[in-house]
């Protein structure tokens, strides 16, 4: 007994003074953070944030030269993870979601010729300028596809199309897109142009049935001047814009696109309103009814939520809410 | 003289019967020239014109902007239409000055006539060829003046005339040696005397026995040599014809001829030198071979720059077969268009036709390894791994795997038996990494 | 409306040689071989060559249907695959284990990997390793040839091949035997004992030509990888001739010559550059003259083989060519 | 059990056998199957592979060694070989915590590459497996030495010829379902299935 007991212990006793005399000569000291900042971010590697891969981007966290909410694939929730860990406090910052300009899929955009090569749009292009007829258009061969880390963009007809459920917004593709049609928007209700081609109405309509031709249609329709169509594009202010979608009903090409389902909605309250009947002359949709005499009411299904008639309600008795 | 050996190569059948024995023939004027500004390598000329001036043959029309840059002339009397964006053979829209030519029958009338050039100093012929916007007519299209005034440091030794021609279906230089064999020797000894070069050489390919020969029976000066070349496509890359002759190697990694002491000229160049500086000659006209089995009647032609391609190919007799291909260069090299609009500019060697059914196939493969194209890469590369890690985005494997030094030739994606277009992946690869540290260089 | 033109990088015009053109002339160059195998062997090994090719194009397809890729059969690497397998069973093979061969072949040897061009391994030779073995006693069933054609094989009997036979008097008798049961003469021409296709030298060496001189395959592995198999037993027959075979007997007997020729060069597998090919080949002649010398097995061709195609991708690491320009010249 | 040999040159020949018996013939990866959970965590790289390799020779010799000599000194002389695979275990978790510390200071790059792999050396079959059969083979210390270094470098070996093709590998279209380790291990297979041509090498 007595010998099992004294070999154990002693080479056990040896190896833990060696290894503790080799601790201290041999000490690193290592930010236990980092590895508190790292379980906190996705782990996707992605690049976004612009550092390499999520180890780097906690190391210049720690060092403050990254923001904490640096991480646009993680969001919000991430950055105020990491800003536990920090013990700060993060400003919020908007979400944004990727937008394709151009809705030009195979159908409906001809081809100039017939391209020969990899499936790479940053090398097509480069051949004749692409084949679609378009010179603004998307050319269709996945460069963005390839280059999303998180799947949210597929090709569907020669097409790039955006799944903005799972798009965190983080511009990978919108660097990548050799046409430059890719852009940020804030994830939120609001018209998109979808489409790019800066040519005349008459040379669009010869290669795209669904390119914007500069009609000034919707510059005309909108009830808030938000429109206005420079190089025979529309382009949309989106501080004026309400994603009323009158603008996408009027457009003859149906190039302007709402980005979401539309969520809010005007409620009138019946104690406050005063029946003079403004917001019903002035809804585009016909969504309000009722007669003087009594409390004006929404109608559900058709209001977009504009928020025109609250300008003209002189007793504030609607308010927007959101729906879900 | 021994010649040395560059490595790789391909054997491609060089279709120049076609061609080879058919006399440069005169196009007749377009009623209508689209001239580029931008034929060069550098940034676009400036234009001097405005719409409704009239013009005459050989006026000024655009002045180069900046070092690397090149004058442009009117190639035909008449008034200026416009300056519009027009197709051009990089396959977007460029601007481009567009003359209504008037008359079918304009000739070219020498401004000057200097005797002896050789007698003025060196430096003072730099301008004749600066003022006529010559660039190298081989495809490169890099300004000559600007290549012929090497920087302080760097001695000039060697003059290499480069009559090579290696890309199938060309003639142009062929027939250019056979028909102008006084001029371009007249045109060496001017180069010869700018650069103050000792030795020269013609290079030609074997393919050519009649341009060697002539070429051969008509120099007297005993520094000038011929050289008769194995046919090796691509013998005529500069590079690889610095190698040839004098065995030194352009270092890698963005060397250039002068850092060997060597400096190329392409033939059709060097009978526009001799243009510029003899006669005061600007560029506005060039060789170019239309052929391939796509034309009707293949001819050598003499084109003024700026005429529609369709033009040409009318006056050729028009596709014989199912369109397929229409290229301005050779086949290896060339650059395929979608417009038959686009006019020639000054790189124009060629007008290359080819029918549907020899180009129509596209069945790419994954890489199976084989290791041709490693054989025949005349830069020692390794096109299959460039490939590769350019279809999964690896460019920093790329650029280990020396991406930047590819001349793009074109010789690995011939051979493939794959059929893997190993030239665009490795363009779009360098791109890339251009891109990259462009932007890194931003930060 | 004009006609549209095709647009393409360039360069616009390529060679006509493509991958099936590649492998039909592979399997061009193998038919003499087949030849001699069913004229030695009769009717049972043309079944075999039957059968090895078509279970090997039904599971290729097979898999690329599974897999929803493209059913590229067309492109003959599968039927190469089934000849070299084929030809590297013996006669008397049951025809079940052609078909498992062949199932590891094309499905673990290749298609598992992504198919054509990405396989590390020969997939003929994982085919044969996996049977060898797993069925060592039907892979080691030898027979003579009996050569009246189309003949069914009767006499069968075990360790008949010249190296085989070697081998087991060595490890009985402590020395090779003074006489040796085939001649070169008969080994060349392939009056001999062994697989399908490994018998006549003569015959595979025509192929062998057939293909050198159509540039299919490089010359730099099968000559480096048979010149040191010769070189190395050569040396050992020398230091003792009662251990040791005559050098010339091991380059004629075996899968050797099929090997350095047929299955070494098969080009997804092996390296792409000069000096890697160099070093492919000498690996693979040291690791056969190894194995056949000191090892277990009588032949190690095909076991030299897949060692090697492992190191290939360090080979195409460690030996690329020098690029233009390089060096500086100054 | 102690060897009683003269001749020199059988002496070298009795080393050479043992060498290339561990390395090839009886590849710890490859035909014992031990150590191969490190062999697929670490083989995606060259780089990291032949680090990996490095330091698992430098522990499996060290260990080898110690084990030898607690084997000689402690264990035979009291009676207590049963108590070998705690001693052992014990002795080898204190070296790789040694060999950790000694990296991360000396290369941190080494370090950052190896990340989690290098406690897995203290778990690495290999390490334990060979103090235990040195002591079983009654080698001496000159063959425990020699065993011990062909057995890692066998472990060496098989990772930087594994490494290769995974890097080949990580460029194949390879079917969605095989990707990863599962490809791995057929590889694995196929490779072992190859060092079998070895067997009969060494008696």
């Amino acid at each position: 007994m007595l010998p099992e007991l004294i070999s154990l212990t002693g080479i056990g006793f040896i190896a833990s003074i060696g290894l503790g005399i080799a601790a201290k000569r041999l000490a690193i000291k290592e930010d236990p953070r980092i590895e508190k900042i790292l379980e906190a971010l996705p782990g996707a590697n992605c690049g976004a944030c612009g550092y390499a891969g999520c180890s780097a981007f906690a190391r210049a966290v720690l060092a403050e030269e990254a923001p904490v909410d640096g991480c646009l694939a993680g969001g919000v929730s991430t950055g105020l993870k990491v800003a536990e860990v920090l013990g700060k406090k993060v400003e919020k910052t908007e979400r944004m979601v990727a937008v394709v300009a151009c809705q030009g899929t195979g159908t409906y955009t001809r081809q100039r010729f017939i391209y020969q090569g990899i499936d790479n749009c940053r090398a097509a292009v480069n051949i004749g300028g692409g084949s679609k007829a378009c010179a603004y258009g998307c050319l269709g061969l996945g460069s963005c596809q390839q280059v999303c880390p998180f799947g949210a963009i597929t090709i569907k007809d020669a097409l790039a199309v955006i799944d903005t459920e799972a798009c965190v917004g983080c511009g990978i593709c919108v660097d990548e897109c050799p046409r430059d049609i890719i852009h940020l928007v804030p994830r939120k209700v609001s018209v998109q142009v979808l489409c790019s081609s800066q040519e005349t109405g008459k040379n669009v309509r010869d290669f795209c049935d669904i390119g914007c031709i500069g009609c000034k249609r919707c510059e005309q329709a909108c009830p808030f001047n938000a429109i206005t169509v420079k190089n025979n594009l529309a382009v949309i202010d989106p501080g004026k814009c309400t994603a009323c979608g009158i603008c996408v009903d009027v457009c003859p090409q149906q190039t302007l696109k709402a980005l979401l389902p539309i969520t809010r909605q005007a409620e009138i309250d019946p104690g406050k309103c005063i029946s003079c009947g403004k917001c019903k002359r002035v809804c585009p949709f016909e969504a309000i009814f009722g007669s003087k005499g009594a409390p004006y009411e929404i109608l559900t299904g058709k209001c977009r939520g504009c928020g025109l008639c609250i300008n003209q309600c002189e007793a504030d008795a609607i308010t927007m809410t959101e729906v879900l | 003289m021994i010649l040395h050996h560059f490595p790789g190569g391909i054997h491609p059948h060089d279709e120049k019967e076609l061609t080879a024995h058919l006399p440069i023939e005169d196009a007749p004027i377009p009623s209508r020239v689209f001239i580029p500004l931008s034929q060069h390598i550098g940034p676009p000329a400036e234009p001097i014109v405005k719409p409704g001036d009239p013009v005459r043959v050989g006026d000024k029309i655009a002045e180069a902007r900046g070092f690397v840059s090149a004058n442009i002339h009117a190639s035909v009397t008449g008034t200026v239409r416009a300056i519009r964006p027009y197709p051009h053979a990089s396959g977007r829209l460029a601007p481009a000055i567009e003359i209504e030519s008037e008359g079918e029958d304009q000739v070219y009338v020498p401004t000057k006539d200097r005797q002896d050039p050789l007698s003025l100093p060196p430096q003072t012929l730099i301008p004749f060829i600066r003022e006529a916007g010559i660039v190298g007519m081989g495809g490169a299209t890099f300004p000559t003046h600007v290549k012929l005034s090497p920087p302080e440091d760097k001695s000039i030794h060697t003059l290499i005339i480069n009559g090579v021609e290696c890309e199938p279906y060309l003639t142009a230089d062929h027939r250019l040696m056979l028909e102008h064999t006084r001029d371009i020797i007249e045109g060496i000894m001017y180069i010869r005397y700018i650069l103050n070069a000792s030795f020269s050489f013609v290079a030609i390919e074997i393919n050519k026995p009649d341009a060697i020969r002539m070429m051969q029976n008509n120099i007297s000066d005993p520094h000038i040599r011929v050289i008769s070349l194995p046919k090796r496509y691509p013998q005529g890359a500069e590079k690889q014809l610095i190698k040839t002759i004098l065995g030194q190697e352009v270092p890698s990694g963005g060397g250039l001829p002068m850092d060997v002491g060597a400096v190329v000229q392409n033939v059709g160049t060097t009978f526009a030198i001799y243009e510029a500086i003899r006669w005061g000659k600007p560029l506005i006209e060039r060789i170019t071979t239309v052929t391939g089995r796509g034309i009707k009647t293949p001819k050598n032609l003499r084109v003024r720059i700026g005429t529609p391609v369709r033009d040409i190919i009318a006056l050729c007799g028009g596709w014989k077969e199912v369109p397929g291909k229409l290229i301005l260069g050779g086949p290896m090299m060339g650059i395929n268009q979608y417009d038959d609009a686009v006019p020639v500019t000054k790189g124009t060697s060629g007008v290359l036709l080819l029918p549907r059914e020899e180009v129509g196939e596209y069945h790419p493969h994954t890489c199976v390894r084989c290791g041709r194209c490693v054989t025949v890469c005349p830069m020692g590369l390794l096109p299959n791994f460039l490939g590769v890690f350019s279809e999964h985005a690896r460019f920093a494997d790329a650029e280990r795997l020396h991406l930047l030094d590819c001349i793009e030739c074109g010789s690995c994606t011939y051979v493939c038996p794959a059929k893997r277009p190993l030239v665009q992946m490795i363009r779009y690869a360098k791109g890339e990494v251009l891109r990259r540290r462009k932007k890194v260089a931003r930060q | 409306m004009k006609e549209t033109l095709i647009l393409s990088s360039s360069p616009h015009i390529k060679s006509p040689e493509t991958i099936p053109s590649i492998m039909f002339q592979v399997c061009l160059a193998l038919l003499p071989a087949v030849f001699v195998g069913i004229y030695s062997f009769g009717a049972r090994a043309a079944w075999i060559i039957l059968l090895s090719i078509l279970s090997t194009l039904f599971f290729e397809a097979a898999a690329q249907k599974i897999m929803g890729r493209p059913i590229a059969i067309r492109d003959g690497s599968a039927c190469v695959t089934a000849i070299l397998l084929a030809l590297n069973l013996p006669p008397t093979v049951p025809w079940w284990l052609v078909v498992i061969g062949s199932f590891f072949a094309i499905i673990i040897g290749k298609q598992i990997y992504g198919g054509l061009g990405h396989n590390p391994f020969n997939p003929a030779l994982v085919g044969r390793v996996v049977l060898l073995i797993s069925f060592p006693a039907q892979m080691t069933l030898w027979a003579f040839p009996s050569h009246p054609l189309f003949s069914t094989v009767t006499d069968t009997l075990s360790g008949a091949t010249p190296l085989g036979w070697a081998k087991t008097h060595l490890i009985t008798h402590g020395a090779i035997p003074a006489t040796l049961p085939f001649n070169i003469q008969q080994l060349f021409i392939g009056q001999t004992g062994g697989c399908i296709g490994e018998i006549s030298a003569l015959a595979l060496l025509i192929g062998a030509g057939y293909l050198l001189w159509r540039k299919i395959i490089p010359w730099i592995i099968p000559v480096s990888f048979i010149a040191t198999t010769f070189f190395i037993t050569g040396v050992f027959w020398m230091i003792n001739p009662h251990q040791y075979l005559n050098p010339v007997y091991h380059l004629f007997s075996g899968g050797l010559l099929l090997g350095a020729f047929f299955m070494a060069t098969d080009m997804v597998t092996n390296p792409v550059t000069n000096l890697g090919m160099l070093l492919f080949g000498i690996g693979c002649g040291l690791l056969t003259a190894v194995i056949r010398l000191f090892g277990g097995y009588p032949e190690g061709v095909s076991f030299a083989i897949l060692l090697m195609n492992a190191t290939t991708p360090l080979l195409d690491r460690w030996t690329r060519p020098r690029v233009f320009g390089e060096v500086s010249n100054s | 059990m102690a060897k009683h040999v003269t001749c020199w040159s059988c002496d070298m020949g009795q080393y050479f056998y043992i060498l290339i018996g561990v390395l090839l013939v009886h590849n710890f990866v490859f035909s014992q199957f031990l150590g191969i959970c490190p062999f697929l965590g670490v083989s995606r790289r060259l780089e990291t592979a032949v680090g990996m390799g490095m330091s698992v020779i430098f522990v499996v010799v060290l260990s080898s060694v110690a084990a030898f000599l607690i084997n000689l000194w402690i264990l035979i002389p009291y009676h207590i070989e049963y108590l070998k695979t705690v001693i052992f275990i014990l002795v080898i978790a204190a070296l790789v915590q040694l060999v950790e510390m000694v990296i991360q200071k000396t290369s941190p790059v080494l370090y950052q590459a190896l990340g989690i792999y290098l406690p897995l050396i203290t778990t690495n079959c290999i390490v334990l497996g060979v103090a235990v059969l040195i002591t079983q083979k009654g080698f001496d210390l000159l063959e425990t030495t020699i065993y011990s270094f062909g057995a890692s470098a066998g472990f060496l070996l098989a990772l930087i010829l594994f490494s290769g093709i995974r890097e080949r590998l990580e460029l194949a279209d390879i079917p969605w379902s095989f990707r990863g380790t599962a490809i791995a291990l057929i590889t694995a297979g196929i490779l072992s299935l190859s060092f079998m041509g070895f067997s009969g090498l060494v008696k």
